[in-house]
This record gives C-alpha cells, structure tokens and sequence, in this order.
C-alpha cells in the first residue's frame, strides 16, 4: 500500500475538516485511481458535491501537473487543484 | 548568466507584488518596450459590492509553472525577453494590487503579446483560487477554469 | 468631473515621464486592470550603435492630439476608462524613458486594448520627431508615417 | 495679402536657416496654395529635396490637422509636419 497525502485547495477545502486528506491506495496506483476513491474519502460535503468537484479538479505535485495515467509519486505527496480563478 | 525571469507569490503582509520592482527588473539596455499589467480588487463583481477577496495559493507549484510560462512564452517569442510576475496571496482588500506582470523586450508589440500571455496563462492555468467577501458579510469561491485539459507531457 | 485623461509633453530636463504617476492616475476602486506601456531608449536600431535621441515636438498640437486620441478610444471601448499619455521632449540617452501610456478599466482585455491603441496612435499620429545620435558621432532624423492620410474633418 | 507664419519640425528644420518660414500668399487661399509655393521659400535644402519632403507633410494649427482644401487659418500661425516617428 501506499499511502497518499492530498493537499486541498479552493473551494475542494470546503469538501473537508482538515486541510489534507490522507488516503492508502495499492502500490501502482494511477492518479485515476485516487480520483475513483476520494470523493468517499471527504468527511464535510455531500457525496454528489464531492462527485462533482473531483470531476472538474487537476492533480498535481509540486513540480507539475499529472494525467489520469500517470503513477501516483512515490512520496505520496500530492495537491487536488479545482478550477482556478487567478489575477 | 542572470536570470531572464522573476516569479513569485506574496504573502499578504508579508509583501506586495510591485510595479515598480517589475519596471526595474524587465529594463535592460537592449530593450525598447515594457509592457506591465497590474491586476486590482474592485468594490463590486457581477453585481455584487465586494469588500475583500482571499486568494488561496499552491505556492510551490504556482512558481513552478509560472517559470513553465515563462519558458513557454520565450520560446513562442523566439527574441530576447525579460518577464517578471508576483502574485499576492491571502485576505486583500479593495484597491489592494493582487497580481503585477511585466515584459520587457526589445520592441513594442513583442512586449505586449509577451505580458498579455503571461497574465492570460496566470489567470487560467495557475494553481490560485479566490474567494470573494462581499458587503453583506457572505463569501463565495469564484467560479473557475478547469486545470484537466492543460495537463503537459514530460513533467509527471 | 475630474478629467479622465492626463496627457503631457514633458520637456527634458524638467519632467520626466513617470510610470508612478501613471498608474496613480488611472486607478480608481471600480478599475481591476491597469496595463501601462513605458518605451526607452535603447542602445541600438537597425544594426547601429545608438547614444541618445533627440525627440522634437509642436507641444500644443500633441497635447491636443493626445486628448482626441483618449475621446476616440473611450468611445470605442465603450466602458469607463482612465489614460495617461507623457512623452518626453529635448535630448535623452541610453535607458531614459521616451514615453509613458497607460489604461485603467474595469477589466483586463478594455485595459491592454485601449492602453496598444494609444501607444499606437502616439507613434503614429502624433506630431513627434525623432533624430537618432550614433555613437560614431553622427545623426538621423527617423524615417516616419506621413499624417497626410489622417486629416479628420470638423477640427480645421 | 496674408502673412503665413510657418513653424517647422523634424527634418524639415534642415530645409531653412531659421526655425519658420514667413511667406505672403492672397487673401483666400488654402493649405494646396501654401504647399504649392512653400519650397521656394526654404533656404538650404535642394528644390527637389524640399519638394519631395513638402509633399509628405501635412499641415495644422495648435488644435488639429488641416486639409489641402481647408482655407489658410485668420491669424497667419501654422505648423508643417513632416512623416512622425514618436514614442
């Protein structure tokens, strides 16, 4: 297993009590993976809201943003990004 | 070589994105434009009297990309370009400076194009969201740009 | 009402064109985006070594050219705006600031547009001359845009 | 007859020795009139040269450009404005 640190951001931080969710995905999981477990994984919104907003958000590390395809990074540390309203 | 590009995210109190910072940092000797943008709060958004907004930011990746636009900007410009960007993050207030862009290059519409990407690509490919207070003591995230389409190759 | 437009000749040596005042004078706590436009003297053109530049203006002329240029693009833009216009005139050298523009509307897009078209029409329609110092000592007046296509009917 | 007092900018500054040209034209006459004989009245510059620049000029007064057909303004006191290069 590993085990996933999410960073929230946005409005994804009215989704939950705290500012990070954590989460234990198999080993080879995919960034599409996580995006499938984590609207259970919320303990504030209701699941439809959650649905919605994981749908429309990104997933990110520090450095870059990633595919659907791509392996979760080793560390586990990563960021969802919602949509977003810069300037 | 010095760097062509300064990109940073500015904790409110702690510092403020500055136009006059910019101006310094995009002048060089050879270069016959600037073009700076300096995004403002203002006292009302779709109707509504707004008295603040919060940005939330990611900040590590926000630079990040940031210098990824930067690149991708130079690239696209295919002449000498200095860029610079600063963008504020926490609770601001009206006429509070949210984000300054600045280009400077060696003639005029390169400039322009350069600072008019760079500020197209902060608002909608950035990792930043705000959330607006308005006068009656309500507050709401803004509506956004979906990140899922910009995701690039060769950075995951 | 105070004046949305600021626009003045500034002779050297007296005033110089200044990107502060400029974005103080176009903000206004209804504006979210200012776009400011600052040209400079480089050290070189078309391949030549350059040490300064002469600028010669019809000061009254361009002052009043500068203002219908502003009643032209707030009518075209159709939104509120504030401009500033400065250009400097006399000798200036390498990294002095030949002119300064800028816009302030509501939003972003009004602001980068209005702030182009009066760069541009400062370049191009106004009554300014440029004569290029070398470095090996000699001068040349700029090849420049014949006014003669743009006499506007109702102003003789 | 009206007494035209001509100032001159950029290049055409190198057409004379001073920095206006004086010329007396008849009552009536119009900015065609005035471009028509202004480069015989320049002192420096080659006829052919003047001309060439006299025909790429435009004219105007403090407050706005004029055109070929407009009539030469009351007081006498106008610019000639050789192809512009600002900013």
């Amino acid at each position: 297993m590993i085990r996933i640190q999410l960073e929230l951001y946005g409005a994804c931080r009215d989704l939950h009590s705290q500012d990070r969710v954590e989460i234990d995905l198999p080993e080879g999981s995919t960034v599409a993976d996580l995006r499938e477990r984590l609207p259970a994984a919320f303990d504030r919104a209701d699941p439809q809201r959650a649905a919605e907003l994981v749908r429309c958000s990104a997933f990110a590390t520090d450095a870059a943003l990633l595919r659907d395809a791509d392996p979760l990074p080793g560390n586990g540390s990563l960021a969802i990004l919602p949509p977003v309203s810069g300037g | 070589m010095e760097d062509f590009m300064h990109a940073a995210v500015c904790p409110a109190g702690q510092r403020r994105p500055d136009p006059q910072r910019a101006l310094a940092f995009v002048s060089d000797p050879g270069f016959g434009g600037i073009c700076l943008f300096v995004g403002r709060i203002r006292n009302h958004n779709l109707g509504r009297s707004v008295e603040g907004i919060s940005y939330d930011i990611h900040p590590r990746l926000a630079e990040n990309l940031f210098r990824q636009f930067g690149e991708e900007i130079r690239a696209e410009l295919g002449s000498s370009v200095r860029l610079f960007v600063e963008h504020a993050c926490g609770r601001l207030g009206v006429d509070d400076i949210a984000v300054v862009v600045a280009a400077g290059t060696p003639h005029r519409d390169e400039a322009f194009r350069a600072c008019r990407a760079l500020i197209e690509a902060v608002k909608h490919r950035a990792p930043i969201w705000k959330q607006e207070h308005y006068v009656d003591g309500s507050s709401a995230w803004s509506e956004g740009c979906s990140l899922c389409g910009h995701v690039h190759s060769g950075h995951g």
